[in-house]
């Protein structure tokens, strides 16, 4: 594949909404640790109500289903995750404006842009134990090497993603809920940087279904 | 868990129902997007205050909506803030020209989902202003984390702002006021029990029978640190210490001491509570001039504590002493 | 145990100092005998009303004391009623010509000390009636036993006789009031979890986390029956079920619909339980004119509460909207 | 002994403030069980301040030890307990007065008017589950059978009084805190019956300390 339709992209942020419910408790696990115990919740409570504004939808450009995505996030989630995610969404349609599919190269640009946004609105560096640490490398690791699959920058950006979040345990957080914690932050992985993993998984295998 | 709830999906709205059943000449609910505003909103020529937060907190804020206080304020889900789309229907429900003032405690998920209805609002032309409160000496203010949380005196904030409003003043001055008092107020809490989460159904925190959270935020979140329960003296002083190292309160400084509770520690506790704070304050050369003692801003069923002291002036002593008529405070009306 | 308290035997005491500290122009504490009394007592021209009880049950009555309420307040060591001499002493030090109204709830102990005290007031020449508050429908009433205790409508009757003793009404006649405000109130508590006597230090009684006590009275008295925990809306039928039965309501009769707190239930909880009570009322054909949500009526840390229910009339509504500025309840000053 | 001296009646009461703060938990626990879980406490606190009253006495004469205890218990204890066993000693005063020592058969008059008054002032039948079902048959058995000593009718008041407290536990509850319970009450001593037999045992063992 060396392309991702429109109908794919819409596949994955319904399929989000099964991952969020599966994973609520174990999101919610997570933030009860070193935040206030809602992540799970919250994520399950926004991405359960983008299904139905999907069906609602009549343009299904790309631009189109992260844009009513990113509503959907921001006016049902509330928390830091529900801007942050919004935010995602609103940045990533603008280079997907019209658009009913996606070279490899331009997901990254929805993607990058979709970062930025975050980054912009939650002033979080790498390393400070966010959503951020997860998706930076993960995106990193989607842009095309060699001109591999869609499929190949995929599997490597969920494997990456995972690999980041797993790797905040041992940081300190600064920024969030988690910062008030300083030292008692570490050994915790990040709530967000775990959802944010289990986003970009959800779309390899929204591609690549699991065997 | 054991709570008086139907099912933790409907805590929120059945309890709006109970404050819409219970205070129909102070307030009108409005729902999805949720919030709560004046009965009399929106008041001619005043600038109007609108505060919100995650539910669980109560009476905070809510239970603060009335004349000379807020205009309406935003539940959201409990522990959760609220989403732009609340705050941005509550300013249009209850702003005239003279703009709203949005109080919001520094919390990540409040500051973003505020500062975005604040966009929305600006887009449709009214003049919004927001002030963060973060008074909570717990936790070290930095550049580098999410700085402090608001606590208490956002309680403070929110009577001293609607009497300033209630006068008529312009929406910088209400907001400097409001600036003013977070510059002046520092809190700190502690905790015997964790809460539960209704969604959660399980303690948020596992607390020894024999150790308290010193430092615990309104949300549960873990303080400064563990510590062996120790007496009620004890840990006054425990939490008055930072409070009065970290503003420069001087000798003969009028303060308002604030002794709040956490929502499961009853009031004959407070009582002893405030006893000793008094008698630290004193001890520090400061001259409390008026108190407020009771649950105000809570953690859900958390058994626990917070302090607030705010250094008072004349003019924040007569604006405490202004009448106000909501469903948690009532004086002079 | 986990309190805020420093130790079981000073409790009351250090509670009293801090209520001092906290209302210097509300009330001013006696010690030994102890007892909370209005800080412009003697009021001239006026029936005193003083009431009275084990401590435990803040704000009751000590937060009730002051301007169109209690003229002073007994208050006893934590669920021991207090001695005659505190009563007698209070007594002395409030009432005028006018005489003097003793509101006890019915506990064998409290009538007891009363009936002590009342006779040694009365050997110095003072008037002095009394009425016995017995509200609890938990408890069946027979003359073959103590009868029914004294709960919610204690609140109700402290302000209302306040509010006709502030209007210089004769001792006879608040003393009717009070009798006929106690023959129109009905009330049920429920408690999710027991309280803990600070100088015995573990629980009263052991509920599993499955458990409910349904009637539960205000010391943590076993109740009508143990069931396993339902939703907050059954509970309310199940509370609001006797009380209604019991009293004969009419359709259209204006009632006062009092959800209380017990003090370890957070106001969210009781909000829910409002919005149920309020409905269930009006599908009996009531009109709730008036209400009162809150922790006003505690047996200690307790999670749980109660509802009163009083009927109204056009006389009882004027005495409720009278002004009243104590600690725990304020309206119209 | 034929007759019982004040010096021996004021050991009984100073007794009484060791016996009650020892028994304090047991006496506590029983009301936990069927009422509000302060009987000991309040019994402590009541016999404990006796001590340093007596000390202030002048006029040590039974009717003055009795009615000086009676004054404290009223201002001390509270709760049903207070006055209940002030007026026994209130009333045990009268028939006392002026006098440095009892006979047995004083001493029942004494007791006997005591008991009168704690049944006026709280309307307690026998059966009714309270201190009256203890100290009613202990007083009858302390009256002089067949001339025998004071010893022996003390002993027989305190083996009755024990007997008559255990009695209490298949009752229904009909006065008092306990009287809520109505059938729950049954199983459970009565807590005022049990201290009612300790306040008789106390008397027995003064006199005749035990081996
Ligand atoms: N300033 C920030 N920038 C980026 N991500 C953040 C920031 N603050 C918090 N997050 C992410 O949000 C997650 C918490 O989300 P959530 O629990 O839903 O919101 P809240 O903290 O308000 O309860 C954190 O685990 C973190 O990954
Ligand atoms: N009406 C009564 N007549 C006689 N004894 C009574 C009566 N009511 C209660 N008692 C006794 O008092 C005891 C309880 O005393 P206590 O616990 O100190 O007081 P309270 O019940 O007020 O807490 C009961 O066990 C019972 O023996
Ligand atoms: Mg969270
Ligand atoms: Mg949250
Ligand atoms: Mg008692
Ligand atoms: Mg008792």
């Amino acid at each position: 594949m060396s392309s991702i339709s429109s109908s794919v992209i819409e596949a994955w942020l319904r399929r989000l909404a099964q991952v969020f419910t599966q994973h609520k408790d174990e999101l919610t696990d997570l933030d009860a640790k070193i935040g206030d115990a809602d992540h799970g919740v919250n994520m399950a409570r926004g991405f359960t109500a983008i299904p139905p504004k999907l069906d609602a939808l009549v343009d299904k450009s790309v631009g189109s289903l992260f844009r009513t995505s990113a509503m959907t996030l921001i006016s049902q989630v509330g928390g830091a995750s529900g801007p942050l995610y919004g935010t995602f969404f609103l940045q990533a349609a603008r280079p997907a404006n019209g658009k009913s599919e996606l070279t490899l190269k331009e997901l990254c640009q929805c993607f990058d842009s979709g970062l930025t946004g975050v980054v912009n609105l939650g002033k979080a560096a790498l390393g400070d134990k966010t959503m951020v640490d997860a998706l930076t490398p993960a995106l990193a690791a989607l842009h095309p090497k060699n001109g591999d699959s869609l499929e190949a920058a995929l599997a490597r950006a969920a494997t990456a993603a995972h690999e980041a979040a797993e790797a905040t345990i041992p940081l300190i957080a600064r920024k969030g809920r988690a910062s008030y914690l300083g030292e008692r932050s570490i050994g915790h992985k990040d709530p967000g940087a775990a959802s944010s993993a289990l986003l970009i998984l959800a779309l390899a295998e929204t591609v690549t279904p699991p065997a | 868990m054991k709570k008086l709830i139907n099912n933790s999906e409907n805590v929120v709205t059945e309890a709006l129902k109970g404050m819409e059943a219970a205070y129909p000449d102070l307030i009108k609910v409005q729902y999805d997007p949720n919030f709560i505003m004046r009965a009399d909103a929106p008041v001619k020529d005043k600038v109007a205050l609108i505060s919100g937060g995650g539910s669980g907190h109560e009476p905070m804020h809510g239970g603060f909506v009335g004349k000379g206080m807020l205009d309406a304020a935003c539940p959201g889900a409990v522990f959760t803030s609220p989403t732009p789309d609340q705050m941005h229907a509550a300013t249009k429900a209850v702003a005239g020209e003279k703009g709203a003032l949005h109080i919001v405690k520094n919390y990540t998920g409040d500051v973003m989902n505020f500062e975005l209805a604040a966009e929305m609002v600006r887009a449709e032309g009214i003049p919004v202003e927001s002030v963060v409160i973060d008074d909570d000496v717990a936790v070290q203010d930095s550049t580098w984390t999410a700085g402090r949380r608001g606590v208490g005196a956002t309680v403070l904030a929110e009577k001293l702002c609607g009497a300033a409003a209630e006068d008529g003043r312009p929406l910088a001055a209400v907001r400097d006021l409001c600036k003013r008092v977070n510059a002046q107020a520092r809190s700190m809490g502690m905790a015997l029990t964790s809460c539960t989460v209704p969604h959660v159904g399980k303690p948020t925190f596992d607390l020894p029978d024999d150790e308290m959270e010193v430092g615990v935020g309104i949300h549960g979140e873990p303080g400064r640190k563990r510590a062996k329960v120790v007496s009620a003296d004890e840990i006054v002083e425990l939490l008055m210490e930072p409070i009065l190292n970290d503003l420069p309160f001087k000798s003969d400084d009028e303060v308002l001491l604030f002794v709040n509770g956490l929502g499961g520690t009853p009031l004959i506790e407070l009582f002893i509570v405030y006893r000793k704070a008094a008698e630290i304050a004193k001890r520090a050369g400061l001259k409390v001039t008026r108190n407020l003692v009771g649950p105000y801003i809570t953690s859900l069923e958390m058994a626990g504590t917070s302090i607030t002291l705010l250094k008072l002036d004349e003019e924040l002593t007569t604006l405490w002493d202004a009448p106000v008529l909501t469903p948690a405070l009532r004086k002079g009306i």
